[in-house]
């Protein structure tokens, strides 16, 4: 097949096309520029339902692979290799699917800069999907450094009033862990003689000291990425202060690369020392699970409680990845994704009250289910969601992980789960405090004080119903019916957990 | 004691001696002469060492030529003597005194103590460094330094005049 | 006949004289002749081991090296000339408004 | 078809099990998206039909039982499928869960019919009509939740209802989220709202464990399947059994409001009587009990969990019979009666008595929905002698004129409405008579076939549960005595108003039912017995059968005639006013305080476990994650490193002339490291030489010593 | 003189004829202010042009005093492309600045011819005249704006430092001569394998040309005329130095270490070690505390310097060292084009007497020229080493080589460093893009065309970067 016109490529690049194009449209047009983008991403969106279209489902293997030889010279075997299969076809999906959703929801919220905010937007799209695609560690790390760019601008640009600090902190946190990768993909790269992610694993015998210490350079990247307990400090400041939509992919993907570069590289890569890290790994995500969930309890800004609220859900997934099981490891990507709506769509709707009020401060809030009574149903089913209330895509994902994480023979206890499920209990003590201090009891400061300039909280408009309706109808079906999700990447997973079980036994 | 030795001794004291005259002396003018010096001392070392025709340049070019434009300079601006307004950098003297010492002791040690002893083991050939056998090497060896040379001294002219022409209105960097 | 090292172990000297002038003289014009000092010990140590190999190389470079000098020492005054001509004074340093 | 199946071939209407779920879940939708164009009575109207269907369902079922004893499951779709993690959407029909069904739909549709008039009042009493609408929404929705509940095939499923009924309750207790109960601007309506959820989690928690370790023992968490194979592995392993059975004793303990995690149940009265009624007396508090008697096979297995059960539930009975009698609100006390009624129910399924507990549940429902129901009719019709006192005879919607908060649930505000709203009044004395235990109504078959059972399988619960009836004979007759008797203590009670016929109605049918409601399980016949004992066949379980014991009844018929003299004594003679003390106090002194104050148990969580959580967390989230983690070690220490670098090689400190002042904190010190090494740069030629010099020397030197 | 003698030194010899009739045109025509820059950019094409006709050849020349291989070939390519960026950006800024002289080009063409040499230089008396014909030129071209005192002050410390440094390079060149009797590296590297040499004195002479060389590049300790000189010269001419000087200096440090003194790798490679992990740090930390923009890039030029310099610590490993030399060929390449485009950046915004270059003075360019601030974005990243920027694929060239040779510890520092940088960088771009204010630039076509070239050379070669590290690789391989 042509490259170029080839899935993955198109799928990646195509949001380029969009930048070029907005690139020689004038700065003052800006519903041209919002609509350009806008439909830039949605064809992005049906390029990769075709994508899906074209999917295997029973095939455990990376699909649809395109491996051109690219840097092959003096002994660097570096190739323009991407491929799908269960572990990233849901998490490109997510990525497609949320960008044309935050493009929405800045319709009204971003007026300043219309043109730059889109560029970077769609690049920032590029390097998203691609990170999810590339299967060769030299073009996945070119993707993975290069969505920093692009957030910082968005941060630094658009964002509240302390964003320059929060810029530069999330770009050189995440850049400090991701040179440590480097020097681990380099040293791959130089003795296994090749960059392909698929050769490495099947190729695999790397000495396991050694193992270890790759897996501790890979894993600083993610872990910030992720951000893993206790390297979060980062993410409240760059939450608080990112405009709404770059709160949502920071949230709905950025985040997700972090856990996805462990599922991806790190158990794979080095199985013996994923075994051997697990029981840690658990240790970090289970403390992060109940910190994440305190620490957000006692937030005074809804950003921030949001945020916060990020490490905690996160703390699951990766439990639910060292389980290293196949309940442990589908419902940690499962739960990938429905952090990434979930959380998502709690971005959005903080913007979205935002945009009126100006204010995230919880006691300002109060009642304002009596005067928006659409924005608070859609909070109250997203908070229900986040929270993970059986029946929506929350509860499956948390489900399958604690059951995982529960009879993991990697973990080895079944007290990370037990504890991991206080979480849950405490996930409702902050959902519910945060719907509480907005939507209930009497009305708050905030909507005297928006009448005093002249205007009065209004409920959301078709546009804003518009944004999250996407959402609302895939957090009930995964809730509902997750089966189609699990059937992409259920044959993916066994195999990984075959592999990883296997290097388990060697290892005894 | 060789007569060898004494020469060297007493040809080596002369050349220290200078050349810590030019190093310590007051006033510019004293230190171009005690450097004159010095390298005339020099240029007998070349001779004892085999280098007639070097020794011979050196007097020339060096001692005679490049110092007289030293001095020529001194004398243009006026400035043998420098106004000491107190030392800007007191720490800068000792501690360079130091390393210097430092350095000496290092290559000292080393030629004496680390090295391979470093002896002419049989007389030089008829005519090693002379004039001919110079020349002879200098146009079939080493045509294209010598060449390179030539340059060289062009662009130090051209250089010399950009620096030194004055120009009638200068604006900016 | 002197053990060449002798000769070499004098180069030494006058070069960490030379080089000792660099630092801690403030004339700009006795610092440019302290580098020609300098560059004549690495000349005698030439013509030193010019003598052990016999080889004539090394009095060819000292040519060349005389040769540099005699550039560098055009250019070099040039300079000084032109920067006393701005600033009455050639102490090296006054020559110090950029640093940081 | 074969022939054998033909000879038991009735009407298998088992397909349509789904159905009681689907049903509530499209009236919901017709109601929320229509809703708003149609009127109260057309809102009304769906909703009770939606109610009303799932019970026509749910008979439907019992009819097909009736010759398929067996039941079925009907499978609807695939869940959750990883591995060996099979988790479907299967809907169980067999006696016992139609049983639920259909005290959920029946119970249920009575209570829809009822909120028609009771809410069409209720949200212009409160001043926000838009409301009625979202009520029935959320009615539904709770339907349809408890359904799923009840028909799940498996523990998950279950669990899905478990949780979704929490939910409705959460909706529902904060209905009226930015008032309190006296429809004042507060929050406390919303925290009574966030308190049930969140107390219900944590019971939801131990639901969760208990499924975890039974997936892991069994590999599945499928009814059939687990059950099938809990004699083996209560064989090899019982520890097993014991902690799945514990852990699920939690999620009983918060759904079914037992001791430790009662709590929530008093406050969730802050919701409108209708849910009281229905959610927190008739259905959803069961829905432990209903899970422990599924349990049963897994129960039955391990003694020493039957043991905690059973005395957690007669504790749970006694404990707040005794906070019953304290109480002064009317929806307070039935609440306090609730949870007492709530841990016979436990104790009986925890002893083993299957049957008793559920005959129980069933014969409760009947009885505490009506008396919630009446005693919102009580309320209401004292609200409507509240507006005529205060307006005369304007009806206007400014209720919230005048200064003075009045209570219409308070006790000590009524008194002599039996004149006012005698219909209420009779229902309501069915009712309470029916809770205490009187000859023949429901409540004293079921509750004395529980104490007969006590008798014989476990003393210690026995006698907690006796003392638990006796209270409620009292507390009881105490709040007739109050409620009904004696003059009225406020003109509100004066001027009290009959309810209109869509409440009354309803009343008199869960009165009908209350009466006769003991039919069911009438001693010697053991109609319900049977039927139940179907569900349990499959698994070989013997149930315990509880003879009818004749000194039992008379004891307990006794003893809830004295707790009703001795309430006419104190109560009934004189009236109480808020102004003085009740007449127990006198008697009890410190006791009853206690029991005023509900045993001081909320303030102890408070104390113990909710503000210490506070405060760890605010510590945690302003202390160490932020001034400690992301201020001081992100923002200085990592940085500072540099800092204390540059500020041990220094004893000066160079200008820090601001080179920008955005990035505060971060970097700061590797700037400052910066500033001194540029204070290296000093401009000075010489000084340059000099470095050069120094690498030179440190180089050779170096090699020298190589 | 054979023809090979003349082939050898074409360009060179191309480059040093043009200089001379420039400097007659540039006497005649006064008026012609742009002939001069023209003829200059005419004799540079003609210098690239046999450049490239000459590589995949291999000429030796003047019995062995030079050769063109493929490393001198890939050098004088870039060289001369160099000097071509080198006149675009000075073609306006000199005008502007009043300093629009003819010699000016014909100094550029000299020292070119200079870094020429250098590369082609296997002789070490060719390597020190090479070296003093690159620097003169440059050491006038510093003060080239006299009589502007930091202009002067530039020239004057460029020069006594580099006077000074020249002196040890003497030296150092006169042990390595007494240690084997010859100063041809052919001639060096077999006495050295035949045992004829006296190591201890190589060892020192060896030291010493490294003192000399890492002054040229700047290299710590050796580096702090740097930014001095960069701040002081013309913009225009340390952007040229910044690239051409370095690769000289680097050319002469590889062509010696790699291909004369491989055997004396275990003395040497500490020294090498501690040099490059020295200059990264202080390079990349004190240019945090930069406010000027050129002192800002000049401290950037030491930090990458220091980079290079890792590629060093291969020299003596045989198998790793090609690939080494290779990663240096590339990263100075990529410096170079990152380089011109920040500093036609930096141009564009500079005013007379020193205005207009204080990190400040870039506050609102990104609102207000969108197009040149998004250039300056793209050289900063790709200065941090952010993909897809050719500074990220010259640092993973880099890093892989160093730890092919197994170097984790120097590669962590690399690593740390390049960590620290991006603070710096980043900090343009906040001031390009978060800031408020008016910039007054000037944008002339030749300008502009430099930074676009450059800012899409910058992403587009990263993505195609095969025939660039092909060519470099193969450059390298001659030279064993």
């Amino acid at each position: 097949m042509n490259p170029v016109l080839h899935p993955l490529t198109l799928v990646t690049f195509f949001p380029l096309l969009g930048v070029l194009v907005l690139l020689f449209m004038q700065s003052e047009r800006k519903n041209a520029l919002r609509w350009t983008a806008l439909i830039t991403s949605l064809i992005t969106f049906g390029i990769s339902m075709w994508l899906l279209a074209g999917f295997n489902a029973q095939n455990p293997d990376l699909q649809m692979v395109i491996d051109l030889p690219w840097i092959q010279v003096a002994g660097w075997n570096i190739s323009y290799h991407m491929g799908v299969d269960g572990l990233s076809i849901l998490l490109v999906l997510l990525t497609t699917f949320l960008t044309p959703i935050s493009i929405l929801s800045t319709w009204t919220a971003i007026e300043e800069r219309v043109k730059d905010f889109m560029l970077f937007f769609l690049l920032l799209e590029v390097g998203m999907t691609g990170v999810f695609l590339a299967q060769d560690l030299f073009l996945f790390y070119i993707f993975w450094e290069f969505t920093l760019v692009p957030m910082y601008f968005l941060i630094g640009i658009w964002g509240g009033p302390q964003r320059m600090y929060a810029a530069i902190k999330f770009f050189l946190y995440t850049m400090a862990g991701s040179l440590l990768m480097l020097l681990a993909i380099l040293w791959l790269g130089i003795y296994q003689g090749t960059f392909s992610v698929p050769e490495l694993i099947a190729k695999g015998g790397i000495p396991a000291d050694i193992q270890l210490w790759l897996f501790l350079a890979f894993a600083a990247a993610f872990a910030i990425k992720v951000p893993m307990w206790p390297l979060h400090s980062w993410l409240p400041d760059a939450h608080v202060e990112a405009p709404t939509a770059g709160s949502v992919i920071l949230a709905g993907v950025l985040l997700k690369m972090g856990t996805y570069g462990f599922v991806r590289f790190n158990i794979p890569l080095f199985p013996e020392a994923a075994v051997k890290a697990a029981p840690w790994m658990a240790l970090l995500a289970v403390i992060g699970i109940i910190y994440g969930a305190a620490v957000s309890y006692a937030q005074k800004d809804i950003k921030k409680l949001v945020a916060y609220s990020s490490v905690s859900h996160l703390g699951f997934v990766m439990l639910g990845l060292f389980a290293l099981n196949p309940q442990g490891i589908q419902g940690g990507i499962l739960q990938m994704v429905n952090h990434g709506l979930s959380t998502g769509a709690l971005f959005l709707l903080v913007g979205m009250i935002y945009e009126q009020t100006h204010t995230r401060d919880f006691d300002v809030y109060g009642g304002l289910w009596k005067l928006t009574p659409i924005y608070g149903t859609l909070m109250l089913i997203v908070a229900l969601s986040s929270m993970g209330l059986p029946g929506l895509n929350g509860f499956v994902g948390e489900f399958t992980i604690l059951l995982g994480a529960f009879g993991s023979e990697s973990i080895g206890s079944p007290w990370y789960a037990g504890l991991a499920t206080i979480g849950v209990i405490l996930a409702a003590v902050y959902m519910l405090y945060m719907f509480q201090k907005m939507f209930l009891g009497p009305e708050g400061s905030v909507v005297e004080e928006v009448k005093k300039h002249g205007h009065s909280i209004k409920d959301l408009n078709w546009r804003e119903i518009v944004t999250l309706v996407p959402i609302l109808v895939l957090i009930f079906w995964i809730g509902l019916y997750p089966k189609p999700f699990f059937a992409l990447m259920a044959p993916t997973v066994d195999k990984l957990v075959a592999a990883v079980q296997a290097a388990a036994v060697a290892m005894h | 004691m060789t007569p060898e030795l004494i020469t060297f001794i007493l040809l080596a004291s002369i050349a220290v001696a200078s050349g810590l005259g030019m190093l310590f002396s007051r006033n510019a003018v004293y230190s171009a002469i005690y450097l004159i010096i010095n390298f005339i001392t020099v240029a007998v070392f070349y001779l004892l060492l085999g280098g007639a025709f070097i020794a011979v340049s050196q007097v020339a070019v060096y001692a005679g030529a490049i110092m007289v434009l030293f001095l020529f300079v001194i004398m243009l601006l006026g400035a043998e003597k420098l106004g000491r307004s107190g030392d800007t950098l007191p720490w800068q003297r000792p501690l360079a005194i130091i390393l210097g010492l430092g350095l000496v002791a290092e290559t000292l040690y080393i030629l004496f103590f680390q090295a391979g002893e470093l002896v002419a083991l049989k007389d030089l050939p008829e005519g090693f460094g002379s004039p001919s056998s110079v020349g002879s090497v200098l146009f079939q060896e080493y045509l294209l330094p010598f060449e390179v040379t030539s340059i060289l001294l062009l662009v130090a002219m051209i250089g010399a005049i950009i620096l030194t022409r004055q120009e009638k209105k200068n604006a900016g960097r | 006949m002197l053990p060449v090292s002798y000769y070499v172990g004098l180069s030494a000297v006058l070069f960490a004289i030379g080089a000792l002038g660099v630092l801690i003289r403030r004339n700009a014009i006795i610092i440019f002749m302290s580098i020609e000092l300098m560059l004549n010990a690495a000349n005698l140590a030439f013509v030193a081991f010019a003598r052990v190999h016999e080889a004539l190389s090394g009095q060819i470079f000292v040519f060349f090296v005389i040769t540099v000098a005699a550039a560098e020492v055009a250019v070099g005054l040039a300079l000084i000339v032109a920067i006393f001509r701005n600033k009455q004074s050639i102490d090296v340093d006054q020559m110090s408004s950029l640093k940081g | 078809m074969l022939l054998s199946e033909i000879a038991t071939s009735g009407p298998d209407f088992f397909y349509l099990a789904p159905w009681v779920v689907f049903f509530p879940v499209i009236g919901l939708l017709i109601n929320m998206i229509f809703g708003g164009r149609l009127g109260e009575k057309a809102v009304g109207g769906i909703a009770s039909t939606a109610s009303g269907l799932t019970f026509v369902v749910a008979v439907l079922l019992l009819i097909s039982l009736r010759t398929h004893h067996e039941g079925a499951t009907v499978l609807l779709a695939e869940w959750i499928s990883i591995g060996e993690l099979q988790l479907d959407w299967a809907f169980r029909v067999d006696t016992l869960s139609t049983t639920m069904m259909l005290v959920v739909g029946g119970v249920g549709t009575l209570i829809h019919i009822y909120a028609i008039g009771y809410m069409h009042e209720d949200v212009r009493y409160k001043n926000d009509p838009g409301r009625f609408r979202r009520f029935f929404a959320f009615l539904n929705l709770f339907i349809a939740a408890m359904m799923i509940l009840v028909t799940g095939d498996n523990y998950l499923m279950l669990f899905v209802g478990w949780e979704g009924v929490g939910l409705c309750s959460f909706l529902l207790i904060g209905f009226w989220y930015e008032m309190d109960t006296l429809a004042q601007a507060s929050t406390a309506n919303a925290m009574a709202a966030k308190k049930a959820f969140i107390t219900n989690r944590v019971g939801d928690f131990g639901f969760l464990i208990a499924g975890m370790i039974m997936f892991w023992a069994f590999k599945s968490v499928q009814f059939d399947t687990v059950f099938e194979a809990a004699h083996h592995v209560a064989e090899h392993n019982p520890g097993v059994i014991l902690a799945i059975t514990l852990f699920m004793l939690l999620g009983v303990a918060g759904k079914s409001a037992q001791i430790p995690l009662y709590v929530w149940l008093p406050d969730a009265m802050a919701g409108p009587t209708p849910v009281s009624a229905l959610i927190h007396a008739a259905t959803m508090v069961t829905a432990g009990v209903y899970l422990v008697a599924r349990s049963a096979p897994l129960y039955t297995l391990v003694p020493q969990a039957q043991f905690i059960v059973a005395i957690v539930g007669g504790a749970t009975a006694l404990f707040a019979a005794t906070i019953a009698v304290g109480q002064y609100d009317i929806k307070r006390v039935l609440a306090y009666s609730t949870i007492s009624q709530l841990g016979f129910m436990v104790a009986a399924v925890g002893m083993g008595a299957f049957v008793a507990g559920m005959f129980h549940l069933v014969t409760h429902a009947f009885f505490k929905a009506l008396l919630f129901l009446s005693a919102g009719s009580v309320i209401l019709g004292v609200e409507r002698g509240h507006h005529h006192a205060a307006h005369g005879h304007h009806h206007d919607d400014h209720a919230h004129e005048h200064n003075e908060v009045f209570d219409p649930g308070d006790m000590r505000n009524m008194g002599g409405i039996r004149k006012r709203m005698p219909l209420t009044f009779w229902v309501y004395i069915i009712g309470s008579l029916a809770l205490a235990g009187i000859f023949p109504l429901a409540g004293f078959w079921s509750k004395d076939e529980i104490l007969a059972e006590a008798l014989s399988l476990n003393f210690t619960v026995y006698i907690l549960l006796a003392v638990a009836a006796f209270f409620t004979a009292f507390y009881m007759g105490r709040q007739v005595w109050m409620v009904f008797f004696g003059e009225p203590k406020h003109e509100a009670a004066e001027q009290a108003e009959e309810s209109p016929p869509v409440m009354t109605v309803p009343l008199m049918v869960l009165a009908a039912l209350s009466i006769l409601g003991g039919a069911l399980n009438l001693p010697g016949l053991g109609t319900f017995t049977h039927w139940i004992e179907h569900t349990y066949e499959k698994f070989h379980l013997h149930l315990h059968h509880g003879e009818f014991n004749i000194t039992v009844a008379i004891t307990s018929t006794v003893l809830a005639l004295l707790a009703i003299g001795l309430s006419w004594v104190l109560y009934g003679r004189k009236a109480v006013t808020q102004d003085q003390p009740d007449p127990l106090k006198r008697i009890l002194g410190p006791v009853f305080v206690g029991m005023e104050n509900k045993w001081w148990v909320d303030e102890l969580y408070w104390a113990v476990i909710l503000n210490p959580y506070i405060a760890l967390a605010r510590f945690t989230a302003d202390v160490i994650d932020w001034r400690f983690w992301h201020d001081w070690f992100h923002d200085k220490v990592i940085a500072g490193t540099f800092q204390w670098v540059s500020r041990t090689l220094l004893d000066r400190w160079f200008d820090q002339r601001g080179i920008d002042g955005f990035a505060n904190g971060l970097a700061d010190s590797t700037k400052e490291l910066a500033q001194w090494l540029r204070g290296i740069q000093t401009g000075f030629v010489r000084n340059y030489a000099l470095s050069v010099f120094i690498g030179v020397v440190v180089i050779l030197g170096y090699l020298i010593l190589q | 003189m054979t023809s090979t003698d003349l082939l050898s030194i074409l360009p060179i010899t191309v480059l040093v004829a043009w200089a001379c009739v420039l400097l007659l045109v540039d006497v005649f025509t006064k008026k012609n202010k742009w002939l001069t820059p023209l003829l200059a950019a005419v004799g540079l094409c003609a210098a690239l042009g046999i450049s490239i006709a000459q590589s995949g050849n291999i000429y030796a020349g003047f019995k062995g005093m030079v050769v063109v291989d493929g490393f001198t070939a890939y050098l004088n390519i870039l060289f001369a492309a160099s000097g071509l960026a080198g006149i675009a950006l000075a073609f306006d800024y000199n005008k502007r600045m009043g300093l629009d002289r003819g010699e000016y080009y014909v100094l550029l063409l000299f020292s070119i011819s200079g870094m020429m040499l250098m590369a082609a230089a296997t002789d070490l008396i060719v390597v020190f005249l090479a070296l003093e014909l690159l620097s003169i030129p440059l050491y006038v071209l510093a003060g080239f704006a006299r009589p502007n005192p930091d202009s002067e002050e530039a020239a004057l410390k460029y020069f006594l430092l580099g006077a000074f440094a020249g002196g040890f390079v003497v030296y150092g060149v006169a042990l390595a001569f007494g240690a084997t009797g010859s100063t041809s590296l052919g001639a060096i590297l077999a006495a050295v394998n035949t045992g004829s040499a006296d190591l201890t004195l190589l060892v020192i002479g060896a030291g010493l040309i490294i003192v000399g060389f890492g002054f040229k590049v700047a290299v710590v300790p050796f580096q702090m005329w740097t930014p001095d000189v960069y701040h002081g010269a013309p913009s225009a001419v340390t952007a040229f130095m910044a690239v051409g000087a370095k690769a000289a200096g680097f050319a002469a440090l590889l062509r010696v270490f790699v291909a004369a003194l491989p055997t004396l790798y275990q003395e040497i490679v500490p020294i090498m070690w501690v040099l490059a992990a020295l200059t990264m740090i202080v390079g990349n930390i004190v240019a945090i505390a930069q406010s000027n923009i050129k002192r800002l890039l000049a401290y950037s030029s030491i930090a990458h310097a220091g980079y290079i310099f890792m590629s060093l610590v291969t020299f003596g490993q045989a198998e790793v060292a090609p690939d080494g030399v290779a990663a240096a060929l590339f990263y100075l390449l990529a410096y170079a084009v990152t380089n011109f485009g920040a500093w036609g950046v930096v141009i564009a915004l500079e005013k007379a007497e020193g205005k207009g270059l204080e990190l400040d003075d870039y506050a609102g360019l990104g609102r207000k020229y969108p197009a040149l601030a998004a250039a300056m974005a793209v050289f900063m990243l790709s200065f941090t080493g952010v993909p897809p920027t050719l500074g990220f694929v010259g640092k993973f060239f880099l890093f892989r080589t160093v730890l092919e040779a197994g170097f984790v510890g120097l590669a962590l520092i690399g690593v740390l460093t390049s960590l620290i940088s991006a603070y710096y960088y980043l900090r343009v771009l906040v001031v390009m893009y978060m800031r408020d204010g008016q910039p007054d630039v000037s944008r002339p076509v030749l300008l502009r065309l430099t930074t676009g070239l450059t800012a899409v050379g910058t992403v587009v070669l990263s993505i195609v970067s095969v025939p660039l590290f092909r060519w470099a690789s193969q450059a390298v391989l001659r030279l064993f």
